[in-house]
């Protein structure tokens, strides 16, 4: 027998069984929030029970850094056209559980028209984007998502919406432009345990095939932001909520949303 | 849902768009991906209109980029997945189609050129083989047939998605705005009634069973970290391709022995161009003509033999040496000279190619009297 | 024979040049033999002059393009215009005699000019609906591509369903095709054959 | 503990490289860290088993070890957040970036840590610094800095004469900011024509160039 102490110090963190282990530790920076929302999904997955079905598509920025995070079949691509790949496969097996997991930059500028596209015709298909507010993995450039007076590469003297527009409404764009079978949500990295409710009931939407199934993640990334523990905590608990707020905007079956 | 399309052989007139939709349904394609654009439009609406009397799927999506990607999907869900386009359309086509050569994944398209560059003309052109042979940041690793034909354009439709399901290259199937919209006859079959078979399409993601449990999960990527790790993935592709080039590279040809000027086009061009040689071959000139059906992989081998024995090359095209500049590779070190009929953006007919090879005929009659 | 014959029709939009190509192109394959049509497209197909350009031989067609057709149907002043670049010294340019001011902006080059009253015999004799049948009789006539039973029979395919409602319509149509027939009958010495 | 900060190729990474190196070479326990996180083409990736062999202790990620390094890759280590932890000497090699020593928020301590001296790299040859006053503006912008360190160069054609000029300059911005010169640097050719100190009696270190060596 082990004893109680040799117990304490073998504790490891639990992973969702569609992790795989030979793959890890993942390289997220430290801090990350790709992590945690990626355990959200992963557990959502196991919730769900439905890892032979499932086809992973992953972005590139940060995101690509899941394409061979989980025991599921993946495809990684660029620009926001994990959305159409994915679509394409939907479309072609409807049998299997299709997920999009990218960026703010993917899915709201350089691949916006796919978001727009699926998200107006309904596909059924859930996209789980991201929002860590910059360009992460090209070295922190603005992103539609920047927040006013917030400093990138690219706003070096802070985001002025005067010139560069406000932070992009993703969830409440595809509120709007959705049907009644969409669910769409925006959590947070801070809140976990409702973010991974968010996203089993977005794949639950998708399995029900009632339509197009939109989570927004509200992320972490200290490298980019340069900002200790205390300091992205607070970004993303009070600072990010100012701009992007968290819940539910569009259920099936409720009006009005939320 | 009915039965086959097409039984048996049967004689139709019709328009190329028609003729592609009708060699998709023969080559038993599952669904097509598309977007708009002149001239290849009505190859989605007779798709569309067969979709559900043979239980086909259709998607008509935001633009190009997402034509391409869905198609790209359809194939790694393991069905016969295409999309047609044309232009600046092809243009987009070209960011998925190179992650299609990047994956080795066996997309088909249809090509129907119109003038460029930019939007330029609805109409025609053979302004796209450099953009569709060689499109995209990688090496070409794909397979276009030119076509000349609505036989062949139907011929060479079914032929795209046993090539791209067999080895595994993006294929092409170049046409134009001419092909597209011409009506000619031609003869639609079943290819098991010629003895052509199919090749099955297999899932690359969501094949059967439970990844990590019953099978390792599938996991494509586009992206690699290192150059040696590139190297590495491109050395095989490259390798893989050079291999079966001798065996997909196709050509046409006639006279060629013994002719000191040979005249050379592709795609519908060589129609004329073919009617050019006969006529003055009927008056005893001793002239050759020669077509590539593959532009990629050209069939290098037999043009160098050529261009070794020939004194030169008419080549004509109706781009400004697109297509020239594809045959100077194959040929390079060979001798003959590449005499240009560029007529980009419009069409070339049989009178102007035996007015041009006539000319170039008593230069060299005067050369050799003097 | 040697080459095929080459055929321009132009016209506006709803003067039914394309039906009447189509028709030909079609009776021309149900007699076995090569036909390329091409009708026109590009910006013109909206609101433009409306261009079928048609070529019939025994062999196989070469380029789709030709330079110059071996006859030009102009129906309209427009038309007119836009086909000029398609005429050359052998072409004979069949035009509607009731076009204003078609005098002025006729090709000179052309080896024949024929003013055809296909409009107003239309009119006068028959419906005005069928003026392009009309047209299209002169257009067998003077071209030979197929006999002319050939081209009635290619009618009663396309539009049977509307001759079994009213069975006048046959009739008439066929008798636009003969008129037609009857306006360059004799008026070309040569003609093309095929 | 040094921290080394400054502008887009100023020489930031030489110059930790060099520093890890001679005091791995005075027989101290030396750390060096790689925090070049915007633009990370140069990199001690490649040269980390070269500094590994000779007694520096490296954190920094090797290619093989990361994915998607096509776009990049701000891939912090782990290790790197806590190396203000380690033992011995700990030299951070910060890469530039709008936020500029910002960076620093990223290792746990770093505002707290009272040894951590944080080093402004100059070069003189470069244009958006190339003036006292552009010096100063864009120092001011890095705070808080500790000292400044001159590198002016033009790489091989660098002389005597253009490395004085840079001393100069960089000398009338350290008297704006009240801050010291801790020393100009110039690769050993130059740096042996130079002398011990340099016009403005400043300490005159070597350099052994490696970072060409270490692209991706």
């Amino acid at each position: 027998m082990v004893d109680e102490g040799a117990k304490l110090v073998n504790i490891q963190p639990v992973m969702p069984k569609c992790w795989r282990a030979d793959t890890k530790p993942h390289r997220f920076c430290p801090g990350c929030g790709h992590g945690l929302v990626l355990k959200a999904l992963g557990e959502a997955v196991d919730d769900l029970d439905i890892a032979g079905r499932v086809v992973f598509g992953a972005d590139i920025g940060c995101s690509l850094l899941a394409w061979d995070l989980f025991n599921l079949d993946s495809v990684q691509t660029h620009h926001g056209r994990t959305v159409p790949v994915i679509t394409g496969l939907k479309r072609a097996n409807p049998d299997l559980i299709g997920i999009c997991y990218m960026g703010d930059g993917g899915g709201y500028a350089i691949g916006a028209q796919h978001l727009v596209g699926s998200a107006a015709r309904g596909e059924k298909i859930t996209v789980i984007l991201v929002n860590n507010t910059q360009y992460g993995m090209t070295g922190g450039q603005m992103a539609p998502t920047t927040m006013p007076g917030q400093k990138t590469e690219t706003s070096p003297f802070g985001r002025d919406p005067a010139t560069t527009g406000a932070p992009m409404q993703g969830p409440e764009m595809v509120a709007s432009i959705t049907g009644e079978g969409a669910y769409v949500a925006r959590g947070t990295v801070f809140n976990v345990r409702q973010l991974k409710g968010f996203i089993k009931k977005a794949l639950a939407n998708q399995m029900a095939g009632r339509g197009y199934s939109f989570v927004e993640a509200l992320s972490l990334c200290p490298t980019n932001w340069r900002t200790d523990a205390a300091a992205t905590w607070n970004m993303v608990n009070e600072v990010m909520p100012r701009y992007f707020k968290v819940g539910e905007l569009k259920v099936p079956g409720e009006t009005g949303g939320r | 849902m009915a039965g086959k399309p097409i039984e048996g052989e049967k004689r139709v007139f019709m328009t190329g768009n028609e003729v592609v939709a009708y060699g998709a349904l023969a080559a038993e394609a599952d669904i097509m991906y598309g977007y708009p654009i002149t001239p290849q439009n009505e190859i989605m609406h007779y798709w569309t209109r067969m979709v559900p009397k043979y239980g086909k799927r259709f998607l008509q999506t935001e633009d190009e980029l997402s034509a391409g990607f869905t198609t790209i999907g359809g194939v790694m869900a393991g069905k016969k997945a295409f999309t047609a386009t044309a232009g600046p359309g092809n243009v987009l086509m070209q960011e998925p189609m190179s992650m299609a050569e990047a994956m080795r994944l066996p997309t088909v398209s249809i090509v129907q050129q119109r003038g460029g560059p930019s939007t330029a003309t609805v109409i025609y052109s053979q302004q796209e083989v450099i953009l569709t042979t060689m499109g995209g940041n990688g090496e070409g690793l794909r397979v276009v047939y030119s076509t000349a034909t609505h036989q062949e354009l139907f011929d060479y439709t079914i032929k795209a998605f046993n090539t791209a399901w067999k080895y595994r290259f993006p294929t092409f199937v170049l046409g134009d705005g001419y092909q597209a919209k011409m009506r000619e006859s031609l003869t639609l079959y079943d290819p098991a009634g010629r003895g052509i078979e199919l090749v099955p399409p297999q899932p690359l993601l969501g094949a059967p069973g439970v990844p990590g449990v019953d099978r390792p999960p599938a996991q494509y990527r586009n992206t690699y970290s290192m150059e040696e790790e590139l190297a590495e993935v491109l050395a095989k592709n490259i390798a893989d391709y050079e291999a079966v080039s001798g065996e997909i590279s196709e050509w046409e040809e006639s006279g060629t022995e013994g002719a000191d000027l040979v005249i050379v086009a592709h795609g519908v061009v060589s129609r004329a161009a073919k009617l050019a040689a006969r006529e003055l071959r009927g008056e005893g000139i001793r002239i050759g003509y020669f077509r590539p059906v593959t532009l990629r992989p050209l069939p290098a081998a037999r043009i160098r033999e050529l261009a070794a024995r020939a004194g030169s090359f008419l080549v004509v095209e109706s781009s400004y040496g697109q297509f020239t500049r594809l045959l100077k590779e194959a040929a390079y070190g060979a001798a003959a000279r590449m005499i240009p009929l560029f007529k980009p953006g419009v069409g070339v007919t049989a009178e102007e190619i035996v007015a041009r090879a006539r000319e170039l005929l008593s230069w060299s009659m005067r050369g050799q009297s003097s | 024979m040697g080459k095929a014959v080459k055929i321009v029709l132009a016209g506006e939009g709803g003067q039914g040049v394309q039906s009447v190509a189509e028709i030909i192109a079609e009776a021309a394959n149900e007699e076995g033999r090569e036909v390329l049509y091409i009708p026109n497209f590009g910006v013109e197909q909206r609101g433009g002059v409306s261009v079928a350009f048609l070529q019939i031989g025994l062999e196989p067609i070469g380029s789709p393009k030709f330079e110059a057709g071996d006859i030009v149907v102009a129906l309209s002043d427009r038309a007119i215009a836009r086909t000029a670049r398609y005429v050359g010294p052998k072409t004979v340019f069949v035009y509607d005699a009731g076009i204003e001011g078609a005098d002025g902006c006729l090709p000179g080059n052309a080896g024949r000019v024929l003013a055809i009253p296909a409009i107003d015999v239309a009119k006068r004799e028959l419906h005005p609906r069928v003026f392009n049948i009309v047209i299209m009789g002169a257009v067998i006539e003077a071209t030979g591509v197929v006999p002319l039973a050939a081209a009635k029979a290619a009618i009663g395919k396309k539009l049977g369903y509307k001759f079994e409602k009213d069975p006048s319509l046959r009739e008439l149509n066929f008798k636009a095709i003969d008129r037609g027939a009857e306006l360059v009958a004799g008026r070309l010495q040569e003609r093309g054959e095929p | 503990m040094e921290a080394y900060v400054g502008e887009y190729a100023a020489g930031k990474s030489e110059v930790a490289v060099n520093r890890a190196l001679d005091l791995a070479g005075e027989g101290r326990l030396v750390t060096l860290v790689d925090l070049d996180i915007v633009e990370p083409c140069y990199t001690l990736r490649p040269i980390k088993h070269l500094l590994e062999e000779r007694g520096v202790c490296v954190l920094a990620w090797e290619t093989r070890q990361t994915v998607g390094l096509g776009e990049a890759g701000t891939v912090l280590r782990a290790d790197a957040r806590w190396a203000l932890r380690r033992e011995g000497d700990v030299v951070l090699d910060i890469g530039y970036g709008v936020e500029g020593s910002k960076t620093l928020d990223l290792l746990e301590g770093a505002r707290t840590e009272e040894n951590l001296r944080v080093l402004a790299v100059l070069n003189v040859s470069r244009p958006m610094t190339a003036t006292v006053e552009d010096l100063v503006e864009h120092v001011r912008g890095m705070m808080p800095v500790h000292g400044l360190v001159n590198n002016t160069h033009l790489g091989d054609e660098t002389t005597p004469e253009v490395v004085q000029a840079g001393a100069g300059v960089v000398e009338g911005a350290a008297r704006l900011l009240g801050l010291p010169v801790v020393a100009t640097t110039a690769v050993a050719e130059v740096a042996a024509r130079l002398g011990p100190r340099d016009a403005c009696g400043h300490p005159v270190r070597a350099l052994t160039r490696f970072m060409p060596r270490a692209f991706w």
